[in-house]
């Protein structure tokens, strides 16, 4: 019961404020909400005792990659509208965008309900307190069956980073 | 000279090398900011942080010193010029008496001489405690205000006792004194000096060699001594650049020809060097008082000057070194009973104008600093 | 639905409680450590600090919190009026909510079981500076907006830094569980600070940054950016603001004085024959409530005089269960132990005796922040970036690598324990004193280079 | 005391004994010396407080320039040189480079509306080497433009601003001649002598402060 409240709440905001993201004018408006939508995200991980989980989202997605965001933002002016978005050839690409994942969103759902017990609809919550605790297994696995994948995305990021300094740099030297 | 109102300082508005390419930031530093003295409006043309371009409007506390001059005797016009440096009103007057003095061809006794000494001596340390107050708390600190204060405190005690006022005291006469110095003024004097010593050495262990305060002012605001020349800075800007030059002893005046004492000198000309020269001032300022007090002459405190001055027709130029740097008085008589110009050269107007040269390619949070060792006094600059 | 409700209320009352507690008595507490600070602060400037209010000042927080509630509230024109609300109370939500994930003694703690512990509050914390960015934002100032913009880069750098002083204590207690971190403490014998020491050094640096004091407080720099983010802000908005700055310190506080000071263990906790140890918060409050009846007479005001009875009573009622359970144990008569309200009382005695000596690690490690702001001037921004960058990150780097490697050689080599942390913390130092060498001479060159040259390297951060 | 110009003293000399400046500059001839009691001025013989001056100094400048030192004067022992002001600029350079007077200590002028020619320029030269001060100044007519002697001193910049915003002359080659202390739309030039000490710019006050009026 409380927790079906629980949820319904988090998903409803999450969902309503996922909506006034994009429909809204003012680009930090518009990252205000796309914070709320991670944060109840946040908010159902945490329901379903996946902490670890819960805490990753708010502190990469919402501590680091948002502040970001609104810090770009802050320093360019995004009020005026850029050309190229208004121009209709994006419109439409968009447009088309929509309706493909919309399609794919109904096609999964139609082909889930033909399968019965399988549904995607369908919560089926495990006994929480029966739940391992999560953050010990997710390290064991990330770094013993994930072992490689872990590696690899690590070499990744640090390629990344690298990239961002040397571009910086450059930039700084040629006026 | 409309053509002219419309060639804008270009200097301050070129095309600087922005980094990253964005807009240009213009802000505008005071006329209401806790940290620009006054009503100093600094208009500040930013590429992120950095200052690429500044202006100062100035003239929000403008009061027509120059102009009321003109409409008031001699007598009547002394104590207007307390109300310039207001922190160290005992200089203005000083100066004032002195230029008229020389005017008027008399000299004021030895005996006034040497308490006009003693009391700008301590005003110039109070001048520099403010200063060293205020600038300690630009930059952050927000201790060595209070302590500042509390010596400050002491001398304005000292003046008080002497004319009954403590900021603006017109505390001289033309002429000479109009008080006799009061009966312990030698042991207050003398008080003061040997408990200043300890806490001066305070300030310095709170600030001299902490790195966070070397960081905020070693290399910031240069000013080397031909561009502190040519732009006429004076006083201890001047100094840190390492021009050894006080007119209390190029042309000696009052009774400074009397006591010994060193002009501090810095070598680098930047905010960490003029720190560590009005330390150094305050405290040679604090040996001349104790030599001073040691032998106050006997005699008249006041010349033979008439209650009407009127003096020959003709022209002086007087200049001191007030705490903030060269405090000149060029006055022209035409033989009547007010002065028919009196013109003040202020150090803090013509020091501002070094502003823009050392707040190039520095941070905002360096312009604080940079306004702060500058030492201006807004009441002088706009007058 | 009720019947819901109320099973809820009777599995969490204790939570609930605690959470309730942490809502009413927080704004209380960082009032309170406004006066103790500019009690502090009086000291060093020589002078005495607010004494009109109450007995030295000890109602002055109640005063300034009722100024601040009856003042003016005012928006902006030009500001964004949604976020210009919205911003202060996601600072104040975010630094409550941290401290749900805090444990203030064996029994007050609201998320009690979470297993991220830790860092649950250094997470949502880190949520509180989007107040201050869209704060700054959205009163369309230029102060405010630069104000942001620092502290953003600011707590991006430091939150760095502090995440990896955390891991090495988090290494070395081998679990994020806050009671488990303290347990750990206790069955090591030893505080964490000993052995990284390093580790807590850098935290404290970081949580100072991290919280805006001095000498890091660029963002609000009064003598530079007027407040800051908080210009335009005022009354109660601007309390908001002010209360989580605050609220923030005791976060910050609580999670260093629990990683690394033995959270509500008292000093030398596994030695026997310190145990009169335990009596000194009994007496500490004694006395407190013997003073508070003593000056309550003198008191002018009728409001006043029922404030200082008021604390005297609390201090007696705490010092009374302290005192009896304590004389339950001296005496060890299993008589007197096994009478009902003893028992009771033996209960509430764990809690609030840790709390005591918790709540004294926090006000320790918070005066250690007054103490510096008194004492330094402020860094300048490009100074505080390389602060961060180039020393603290790499620094927190090599530490958290010195304490693998000590971990290692305890349990594989079988070290001595102090052996092997003192060799690491040697290690680490020389690092720290090489990279200061090396930055050293980095700024040299920079700021040499200032007044001709406009473009400069470390601008990379601030954009 | 007066005799500032006549006793050079490097400051460079002065400095490192610290002994101070070496018992006091009596100069001889000095009329007051610090010793000497107090001379009551009324009964000695008033000294003549004008006198041409025929120094070192002035010759050299009479040789460089000739006809453009209009006359050189001692006022109180200060040396001045009344110089033609077309040739001011020139005449600065001149000092700075050859004269070392390398500090531009004032500048200032000075309004005489019955003269033929309505102002005077001062500038107030010290030679921070030789330790000596020399005046000059400069006769303007009321419409006539000066040189801008920014480019010699750059401390002109702003008392030249302050002498137009406070006369109204008007300095050619200055890089940005506005008003410095009183507002950029301010109509008329306060030290002007035909200004009156009670008048203002009535308009502007109510405009801009939007009081009737700021006295």
């Amino acid at each position: 019961m409380l927790d079906s409240i629980v949820f319904y709440f988090f998903a409803g905001v999450a969902v309503l404020s996922a909506l006034l993201m994009v429909t809204r004018r003012n680009a930090i408006h518009s990252a205000v909400f796309l914070i709320t939508t991670l944060l109840s995200t946040a908010g159902i991980f945490l329901q379903l005792h996946a902490e670890f989980l819960f805490i990753a989202q708010i502190i990469l997605y919402v501590g680091g990659i948002m502040v970001l965001f609104i810090f770009v933002i802050m320093l360019v002016r995004l009020d005026v509208p850029l050309p190229q978005i208004r121009s209709p050839l994006r419109q439409w690409t968009a447009i088309f965008v929509a309706f493909v994942v919309f399609g794919e969103g109904v096609y999964i759902v139609w082909k889930s309900r033909l399968v019965p017990g399988h549904g995607l609809l369908v919560l089926n919550p495990y006994p929480s307190d029966k739940l391992p605790p999560n953050t010990e297994n997710l390290a064991k696995s990330l770094f013993s069956f994930y072992l490689l994948p872990f590696e690899i995305a690590s070499v990744l990021l640090l390629v990344a980073m690298i990239g961002a300094v040397v571009m910086g740099k450059k930039r700084a030297n040629t006026p | 000279m409309s053509v002219l109102a419309n060639t804008v300082h270009d200097r301050t508005l070129q095309r600087p090398d922005t980094i990253l390419g964005a807009d240009e930031l213009v802000i505008n530093m005071g006329p209401q900011h806790p940290s620009t003295h006054g009503v100093l409006r600094v208009k500040l043309k930013l590429d992120g942080e950095r200052v690429i371009g500044s202006e100062c409007v100035i003239g929000y506390l403008h009061r027509g010193v120059e102009k009321i001059a003109e409409n008031r005797s001699y007598q009547q016009f002394a104590p207007y010029v307390d109300r310039m440096d207001y922190v160290s009103a005992v200089s203005n007057g000083l100066g004032y008496c002195e230029a008229v003095e020389k005017l008027l061809m008399v000299e004021a006794p030895l005996r006034a001489r040497v308490i006009r000494t003693i009391l700008t001596e301590l005003q110039r340390i109070a001048s520099h405690l403010l200063w060293l107050g205020t600038h300690a708390l630009d930059i952050g600190a927000l201790t060595p205000l209070f302590y500042c204060m509390r010596e400050r405190e002491e001398i304005l005690k000292i003046f008080e006792k002497y004319c009954g006022a403590r900021l603006t005291t017109h505390a001289f006469r033309i002429g000479g004194l109009q008080y006799e110095a009061y009966d312990t003024l030698e042991k207050d004097v003398e008080r003061f000096c040997n408990s200043f010593e300890a806490r001066i050495q305070e300030y310095s262990d709170l600030l001299t060699s902490n790195s966070i305060w070397i960081g905020r002012t070693r290399n910031v605001g240069l000013l080397d001594a031909a561009d502190c020349i040519a732009l006429g800075a004076s006083g201890p800007v001047l100094r840190a650049s390492g021009v050894k030059w006080d007119l209390r002893k190029a042309t000696p005046y009052a009774a400074y020809d009397q006591y010994k004492f060193e002009i501090p000198v810095g070598s680098n000309g930047d905010t960490y060097d003029r720190y560590m020269v009005r330390l150094e001032e305050m405290r040679q300022s604090r040996l001349i008082c104790l030599q001073a007090i040691e032998n106050i002459p006997v005699g008249p405190i006041m010349a033979r000057v008439g209650k009407v001055l009127k003096p020959p027709p003709g022209e002086v130029y007087h200049a001191i070194e007030a705490p903030k740097g060269i405090l000149g008085y060029y006055i022209v008589s035409d033989g009547g009973t007010q002065p028919y110009r009196v013109r003040i050269r202020p150090p803090s107007f013509i020091n501002l104008q070094a502003l823009d040269k050392m707040i190039r390619g520095h941070l905002v949070t360096d312009v604080v600093a940079i306004i702060g060792t500058l030492d201006i006094v807004l009441g002088e600059v706009d007058r | 639905m009720l019947q819901g409700v109320l099973a809820f209320v009777q599995t969490w009352w204790v939570e609930l409680l605690c959470a309730v507690l942490i809502v009413l008595v927080v704004p209380l507490i960082a009032g309170y450590i406004v006066l103790v600070e500019r009690k502090v602060m009086a000291d060093m400037q020589a002078r005495l600090g607010p004494m009109r209010v109450g007995p030295h000042g000890l109602l002055q927080p109640i005063a300034d919190a009722v100024k601040l509630l009856i003042k003016e509230d005012l928006i902006p024109d030009d500001a964004d009026k949604f976020i210009f609300w919205f911003a202060p109370v996601l600072s104040m939500t975010a630094a409550l909510t941290s401290m749900g994930g805090i444990a203030f003694g064996p029994w007050f703690q609201v998320g009690r079981d979470i297993n991220i512990g830790l860092l649950f509050v250094v997470g949502v914390s880190a949520l509180g500076p989007f107040g201050i960015v869209l704060g700054g934002w959205a009163s369309n100032n230029h102060y405010s907006i630069i104000g942001a913009i620092r502290s953003t880069a600011q707590l991006i750098s430091y939150e760095t830094t502090a995440g990896f002083a955390l891991v090495s204590g988090f290494l070395l207690a081998g679990t994020l569980k806050v009671s488990d971190i303290v347990k750990a403490q206790y069955t090591d014998h030893v505080w964490y600070v000993f052995l990284a020491p390093v580790g807590f050094f850098t935290y404290l640096i970081a949580s100072i940054a991290e919280t805006n004091r001095a000498p890091f407080d660029l963002p609000e720099a009064e003598s530079e950016l007027v407040a800051g983010y908080m210009t335009e802000y005022s009354g109660f908005r601007w309390s908001l603001y002010f209360l989580a700055e605050y609220a923030n310190m005791i976060v910050v506080g609580a999670v260093g004085a629990t990683l690394f000071l033995g959270g509500w263990l008292r000093p030398f906790p596994n030695v026997a024959w310190l145990g009169w140890v335990d009596g000194l918060p009994t007496l500490l409050l004694a006395v407190t409530g013997v003073y508070c009846v003593m000056r309550a007479g003198k008191q002018p005001v009728h409001v006043q005089v029922m404030f200082m009875w008021a604390v005297a009573l609390v201090c007696f009622l705490v010092a009374l269960i302290f005192g009896v359970v304590e004389f339950a144990h001296l005496t060890s008569s299993a008589a007197f132990l096994s009478q009902h309200p003893v028992q009771l009382l033996r209960s509430m005695y764990d809690g609030l005796y840790g709390a005591f000596w918790f709540l004294l690690k926090v006000s320790a490690y918070i005066y250690i922040f007054m103490w510096l702001r008194f004492t330094l001037p402020r860094f300048r921004f490009d100074q505080l970036m390389r602060l961060g960058w180039h020393i603290l990150i790499p620094l927190a780097l090599v530490n958290v690598i010195a304490v693998g490697i000590m971990l290692a050689l305890m349990s594989s080599l079988g070290w001595n324990r102090w052996l092997a942390a003192l060799l690491t913390t040697l290690g680490t130092l020389v690092v720290g004193m090489l990279l200061i060498r090396w930055n050293d001479k980095h700024a040299a060159a920079a700021s040499g280079s200032i007044a001709t040259d406009n473009t400069q390297v470390e601008d990379s951060y601030a954009g | 005391m007066a005799d500032e110009s006549k006793a050079p003293q490097s400051p460079e000399s002065s400095k490192p004994a610290a002994s101070g400046p070496s018992p006091a500059p009596p100069a001889a001839g000095a009329p007051a010396s610090p010793a000497a009691k107090p001379v009551a001025p009324a009964a000695a013989p008033p000294p003549p407080v004008q006198v041409a001056l025929d120094s070192e100094l002035s010759r050299r400048y009479r040789e460089r320039f000739g006809a453009a030192i209009l006359d050189a004067i001692e006022d109180r022992k200060q040396p001045i040189l009344v110089v033609d002001v077309t040739q001011l600029l020139e005449i600065a350079r001149y000092s700075r480079d050859t004269e070392q007077f390398d500090l531009l200590e004032d500048f200032t002028a000075v309004d005489w509306p019955r003269r033929e020619k309505r102002f005077d320029l001062v500038a107030q030269l010290y030679s921070i080497p030789l330790n000596t001060r020399l005046r000059l100044k400069a006769a303007l007519g009321a419409h006539e433009e000066a040189d801008s002697l920014s480019s010699v001193w750059p401390t002109a910049d702003w008392l030249e601003r302050e002498i137009f915003d406070m006369f109204g002359i008007v300095f050619r080659g200055h890089p940005g001649l506005k008003r410095i202390l009183l507002p950029d739309e301010w109509q008329g030039h306060p030290l002007r002598k035909d200004y009156d000490i009670l008048q203002q710019d009535t308009a502007w006050v109510r405009e801009n402060l939007g009081i009737e009026s700021g006295q």
